[in-house]
């Protein structure tokens, strides 16, 4: 409840880094490193440098749309369409006629359906004055028909060299997808920290009401959040196509619980105004470690699924623990 | 019942090969990836890839987690790739989807049967085996055709009930339907698309029930959701049409045996076939031909045909029926 | 309700501490209460009061100190355990819950019920006889409770503190949103309560009220108390200011400084919005205080805030040095230079959880950004300066707002309008729940922007702070401005005459159409 | 924003039925009245008893976990886990071992075990102060496994007569499962609104502090909430094992979603403390008639899709509308 405002000289730096609001973070990176451990213990495989990027790879997309998703939920909002939007968007931009126009066409038509979707769920919301929850589950819905409609329900295959090649480039052994997933951690970060777009996001999250008496223009805003969100959603979209080679309309499916998970686990309120990016993109590394562990130790369905569900409780304990312990509780 | 410890499912598995092919060879490691198990027929298809691969002793079997999220499925198959197997098993979620990650395999040195869902490019697989989906369509499709016509039945309206909408299984079932129906003269009334789970099956079938006041036949691609369809037409208590099944679950076998429902046959499409992918498999990575087959190499593809199974054959099929 | 022959206290709080993260916020403190007295609770924003109050009601565990009820040392581990001792607490945030009525917002926790099953019209009788007792037959008990005004809410905390046949009814600042006839009805009520041996403890910066009802008084400062058991009557109050502040104040106000100019910056005309008020026309200009003064919910705050914007006019114009603002439009009325202290600054001001600094820069943000880039701490060092000059207290700009006292709270929003730099201001209520310091510190500020030639709309519920800071009052009634005069010709018991003339029957409840 | 208190003196018995809350419900009324004119000029057959009790029986399943999602969002939390502990409860209900001990001992079990699931949930949340999205993702997870454990991944058919026979009967030509549903409707309603539990719930949802304050044991009644949630989930279990003769890990997939959404477009502020059961009900019968239609008039899956997503909308906008020209927006 109440929030210390202690003054913490001796914080590093570094613990600021992982921080922007009080060790909070701390939690999870004990519970990744815990299961770093675990990795190592039970597994040779777990700290080579193939898997671990292979860790990040997975994680890029899941963890783009993620950063979408945070600034949506600090916003006081709520994105369920992120999932099918990227679907919609990676068929779009794979059809036959807008692959025939070359790669920077279909770079375009992605983002520019995935932000199309984003300004339509921010009108049905602001002017059309529909809950989040119900205007974005309308969009997941109608995308998801959409995208099955255009493709006639089939998987379309990239033949772009360009785009395919995405998923198969490495910088210094480093596969492309993990730069552009970090490059727009690092936009988003900036975005939410560093400019007034960020505190404004902050600031309609938290009392929407005094933001508005305060002159700031909430609807624009708010409409602006699911646009960085369906943008995301364009960006996953080509990232997707690249891995999978395809644009197909079963992409993304419960993407968008995995995603709206990631940041609350990440210390995201669920109401709004208060959350960390770092804390979601560290819930996105926790979840898709845990799912790497279990490949990795070749566990059955069921086992892992039954496992999962007690993993993320105690990820959550330990996490809530360590904040309450560094004095911010 | 069902409700018997899932090793029943070893009952399915297809005969070892004949010829020399069973004597052991150099040993080999088979890495093997399938969707997650979300409905009978898959759950066979592990089972039998597993107890296929017990019955070799130069095997060592390695399976990956199963999953329905492609991207996870794509990262599972690098695994076993970076892993080294000596031969993959891969059944995708997708096959246009994890083309380019057999490609990878292939290019690694490594060979890959590509069960049932195919991939795009030939230069993907080394040995395709799977269903013959189109002719699963076909098979229901003449059986209802020739009932029909002998019952003389003119306009006949008749039903469908697919599977998810989405994968082109799904399409080249129907389109198989509607061909083989065409040669009668008859066409495909109300259509609708269930999920596979004896749930989905219920909900579309209730609903597909009221829109049809009268129906004279309906095929239903899955013996899975067939339950649930079953259970549905039951509730409404139906019986004026005849329902013909896909797949060839035991469960439905055993209903058309006894004769007490409106399901009267159903076309196979047989989990058996995972059996076979990891046999070829061994062979493949051993360097080694079929026994009974001239050839030296294995094939480049095997479709396996679907049968009819009424109430006249149903014996002979019992012992390959997989549990729902 | 002379001062009772002290039997031995009721009550007896000794030592209490409370420590908050970071904060000390009560640091020994002693309270004594008698049966049948009002024993007044005094002190600066921030000093301990109401920590000290949550501690008696069970809902904060002290770190140390005994509480002695009775004759007997008790701990209250919770809410419960206090209510069963029979203590009942109207606390300073409306402690109640919007989405039920009137009457299950009374007996809540009390419910009248037969096997679970809860008897409404038990509970619909309970809350109509209590607010009946109120002086407010008119509030219905079966009334959303979320659709009632604040003060009107207010009455209902009431009633449920009423509710539970307490021995002490402890009262934080219950005033604060009434009006004074309102404060007239709960008086009498409190003497009732007296009469029949109930003790009160009550909380107000107002220190007339406190000459008026109270019979004690204990003040607190910083978390310590620092006299006991004065006599409420006859303490002079320059004295209880000194003890409050450590200082001297000045408890007037201060003299209007230069001559109003004759430059019109806020001109509104016809103002209307169906239901809630008609025809509404006044100008301000540069360096003119206009006050506005009525009942509550005679629809001031709802006049201030379509000024501003915050609602769309049905009809009427806006406009600031002569160019229309458009209607319903607060961003176009910040751009003209407009800001509004509103009335709930916790629900309409306030980013609770964000840092001091940041609510102090929240209009002005744009100021401190390169291209829309903006350092973490860019705005820190203009936003410190202004609530150093405010002395806000706690001075660390970084704390959240949420542990900021209410008084604090209210200074933090002025900082935010005049870190901006207005040139028209609204303030709705701008001292309710302030302290006499802080108080005389906001007088001082509001004269000081007039003589830099701000134009200032005041709504006060207070009428001398009114007539004395307003150059010219507006007489709001029903919705309608029913006179207008300078403040110089009118007084006290001329303004509260034209106010009630033809007084509404439910001034707690809204008076819409 | 603003609230008008004015007198409604002209407000029919009826209305007020449907409303504890200011005509709130009537726009979904009309919505419903709309999809049958449609469902009547597009098709012969809608209007027929059979499809009607179709609708209706379709709607039963779903509309008892609603009314335990209901309790739960006005008591102020979410429960993802309702399809999955479904799942999992109507799972165990069908082992051979448990079959074999006859119906009486299947519905208890699939009792407990949703109950149980309540209350591990409501402990989670409580004391071990996990966020509710989170703690119920966790269950939902784990329950989803456990049912795969313990099924092996079969569907396993109901042998029991009674509890098949659940599913065929039929009251004065109305489906039982359609009689329980409305039991459970009935006693929900009158727990919400006419109990101290029900008013303590909105309490709890709109000022947990102030409820804190007021003396209420604000964590034994929030677990208590999610039991009543995993109670309905028990109901919904031998519902579907009756309906589709089988219990399975497959059933109830997104079916929390479905509740959520039936919840909130029913009026009920996923912030809790406001909200009506009649709300909810009708969003669920909402999204069943949208259903039956498409099937009824033989619709493709993604114009379903699409025009379903367009529906919703559209529906909210009606509802919305019609809540303020009822003069409480
Ligand atoms: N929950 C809390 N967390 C941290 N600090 C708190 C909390 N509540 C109160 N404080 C601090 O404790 C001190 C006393 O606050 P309190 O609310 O008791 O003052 P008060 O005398 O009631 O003031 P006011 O007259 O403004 O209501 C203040 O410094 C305040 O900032
Ligand atoms: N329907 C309502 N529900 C809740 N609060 C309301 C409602 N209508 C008005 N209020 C609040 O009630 C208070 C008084 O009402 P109103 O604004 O009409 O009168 P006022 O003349 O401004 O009185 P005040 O002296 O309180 O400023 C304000 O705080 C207002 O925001
Ligand atoms: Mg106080
Ligand atoms: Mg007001």
């Amino acid at each position: 409840m109440e929030r210390a405002a202690r003054e913490e000289p001796a914080r590093s730096r570094l613990a600021r880094l992982f921080d922007t609001g009080g060790g909070r973070n701390l939690g999870l990176v004990a519970v990744l490193v815990l299961l770093g451990v675990v990795g190592v213990v039970t597994t040779d495989t777990f700290l080579t440098t193939a898997n671990l990027l292979t860790v990040l790879t997975q994680a890029s997309i899941i963890g783009v749309l993620t950063v979408g998703m945070t600034f949506v939920i600090i916003g006081g909002g709520i994105d369920l369409s992120v999932g099918k939007v990227m679907a919609l968007a990676s068929v779009w931009c794979t059809t036959v006629a807008t692959q025939s126009f070359g790669w920077v066409v279909m770079i375009f038509c992605a983002l520019a359906v995935g932000v199309g979707a984003g300004l339509v769920n921010g009108l049905l919301i602001t002017y059309g004055r529909i809950v989040p929850f119900i205007a974005t589950l309308a969009m997941l819905i109608s995308a998801q028909g959409l995208a099955e409609q255009i493709s006639g329900r089939r998987s379309q295959i990239v033949t772009d060299p360009v785009i395919a090649g995405i998923a198969n480039t490495r910088l210094a052994g480093i596969p492309l997808l993990v730069y552009i997933f970090a490059a727009v951690v690092v936009v988003g970060w900036v975005v939410l920290n560093r400019t007034t777009f960020g505190r404004r996001t902050f600031a309609i999250g938290g009392n929407p009401e005094a933001a508005r008496l305060a002159g700031l223009d909430v609807r624009r805003h708010t409409i602006l959040l699911y646009v960085v969100s369906g943008l995301c959603a364009g960006i996953a979209a080509i990232m997707i196509a690249s891995l999978t080679t395809t644009g197909s309309s079963t992409h993304g499916t419960l993407y968008e619980l995995d995603a709206i998970a990631a940041v609350i686990i990440g210390g995201t309120l669920l109401t709004g105004g208060r959350g960390t990016l770092i804390g979601s993109i560290l819930g996105v590394l926790v979840f898709t470690t845990i799912t790497n562990l279990f490949i990795l130790n070749n566990l059955a369905t069921e086992v892992q699924n039954i496992a999962k569900g007690a993993l993320i409780v105690i990820a959550v304990l330990i996490q809530t623990r360590a904040q309450r312990s560094s004095g911010t509780g | 019942t069902s409700n018997e410890a899932p090793s029943s499912g070893g009952a399915s598995v297809a005969a070892a090969p004949a010829g020399d092919n069973a004597e052991p060879g150099t040993p080999v490691t088979i890495g093997f990836s399938a969707p997650a198990a979300d409905h009978g027929w898959i759950a066979a298809i592990a089972n039998n890839a597993q107890a296929q691969a017990e019955q070799f002793s130069d095997v060592t079997f390695q399976p990956v987690n199963p999953t329905n999220d492609v991207t996870q499925q794509i990262a599972a198959v690098q695994t076993l790739i970076n892993d080294g197997v000596d031969a993959l098993v891969i059944l995708p979620n997708d096959g246009s989807q994890l083309t380019s990650v057999g490609r990878q395999a292939i290019e690694a040195g490594i060979p890959v049967i590509n069960l049932d869902r195919i991939f795009d490019s030939p230069l993907a697989y080394r040995t395709w085996i799977g269903g013959d989906n189109y002719g699963m369509g076909v098979s229901a499709g003449n059986y209802i055709g020739e009932r029909l016509r002998a019952a003389g039945v003119a306009n006949p309206i008749i039903g469908e009930i697919a599977g998810i909408d989405n994968l082109p299984l799904t399409q080249a079932r129907s389109q198989g339907f509607a061909d083989a129906l065409s040669t009668y003269g008859f066409s495909v009334g109300p259509r609708q698309a269930a999920d596979f789970t004896a749930q989905g099956g219920q909900r579309v079938t209730a609903n597909l029930l009221q829109a049809a006041p009268r129906l004279d036949a309906v095929w239903n691609h899955d013996d899975d959701q067939g339950i649930g369809v079953l259970a549905a037409i039951n509730q409404a208590g139906r019986s004026e049409f005849f329902m013909v099944g896909g797949a060839g679950s035991a469960n439905a076998m055993r209903e058309i045996q006894s004769g007490s429902s409106v399901l009267e046959a159903t076309v196979t499409y047989s989990p058996t076939m995972a059996s076979s992918a990891v046999s070829l498999a061994r062979l493949v990575a051993q360097s080694r031909g079929m026994g009974d087959l001239a050839e030296h190499e294995v094939p480049a593809s095997i479709t396996l045909a679907s049968a009819t199974i009424t109430r006249d054959n149903v014996a002979d099929y019992l012992s390959l029926g997989f549990e729902s | 309700m002379t001062t009772a022959p002290t039997p031995g206290p009721l009550l007896a709080m000794r030592g209490i501490v409370k420590q908050f993260p970071g904060v000390r916020a009560l640091d020994g403190v002693d309270l004594d209460v008698t049966a049948g007295e009002v024993h007044c609770l005094l002190g600066q924003n921030g000093a301990g009061k109401s920590t000290l109050i949550k501690v008696l009601a069970g809902a904060h565990t002290p770190d140390a100190g005994e509480i002695v009820w009775a004759g007997r040392p008790v701990t209250f581990g919770s809410p419960q355990a206090a209510d069963a001792a029979g203590i009942a607490t109207i606390y300073q945030e409306l402690d109640l819950v919007p989405g039920l009525t009137v009457a299950e917002n009374v007996v809540l926790g009390h419910e009248p019920s037969r096997l679970g099953f809860s008897r409404l019209r038990a509970a619909d009788d309970k809350a109509r006889r209590l607010l009946r007792r109120l002086g407010h037959p008119e509030i219905p008990p079966r009334r959303e409770l979320g659709r009632l005004s604040a003060a009107g809410q207010q009455i209902v905390s009431m009633a449920r503190a009423l509710a539970k046949d307490a021995r002490l009814i402890v009262m934080d600042e219950p005033s604060a949103v009434l009006d004074p006839e309102e404060v007239q009805n709960l008086f009498r009520v409190i003497r009732e309560l007296t009469a029949d041996g109930v003790a009160v403890v009550y909380i107000s910066h107002r220190l007339e009220e406190i000459r008026e009802i109270g019979d004690r008084v204990t003040v607190l400062k910083d978390g310590r108390t620092v006299a006991r058991n004065l006599p409420a009557r006859t303490t002079p109050t320059a004295d209880v200011i000194r003890l409050m502040t450590g200082r001297t104040v000045e408890y007037a106000f201060p003299p209007r400084a230069a001559p109003v100019s004759d430059e019109v910056v806020l001109q509104v005309e016809g103002l209307s919005r169906t239901g809630e008020f008609r025809d509404v026309s006044f100008t301000v200009r540069a360096g003119e205080v206009v006050g506005l003064a009525g009942l509550v919910g005679s629809g001031r705050s709802e006049i201030v805030e379509t000024v501003y914007g915050a609602r769309r006019p049905s009809a009427g114009t806006v406009r600031v040095r002569g160019k229309r603002l458009r209607p319903g439009s607060v961003p176009a009325a910040v751009r003209a230079g407009m800001g509004l202290a509103p009335e709930e600054r916790k629900s309409q001001a306030l980013l609770l959880g964000e840092p001091v600094f940041r609510n102090v820069s929240l209009p002005a943000m744009d100021r401190f950004a390169t291209a829309g880039f903006l350092g973490p701490d860019a705005d820190l060092a203009a936003a410190a300066e202004i609530t150093g000059r405010l002395d806000v207290r706690p001075s660390d700009p970084r704390r959240p707002a949420r542990t900021l006292s209410g008084g604090n709270q209210q200074k933090v929003v002025l900082a935010r309008w005049l870190l901006q730099g207005c040139t028209v201001l609204l303030l709705d209520e701008p001292t309710r729940g302030v302290d006499v310091g802080a108080r005389s510190e906001i007088y001082a500020l509001v004269r000081r922007l007039a003589a830099q030639g701000a134009a200032i709309v005041l709504v006060s519920s207070e009428v001398p702070e009114v007539l004395g800071l307003a150059d010219r009052v507006l007489v709001v009634r029903e919705g309608r401005v029913v006179h207008e005069a300078p403040s110089g010709e009118l007084d006290e018991g001329r303004v509260l005459d034209l106010v009630m003339e033809a007084v509404p029957a439910g001034a707690a409840e809204r008076s819409g159409s």
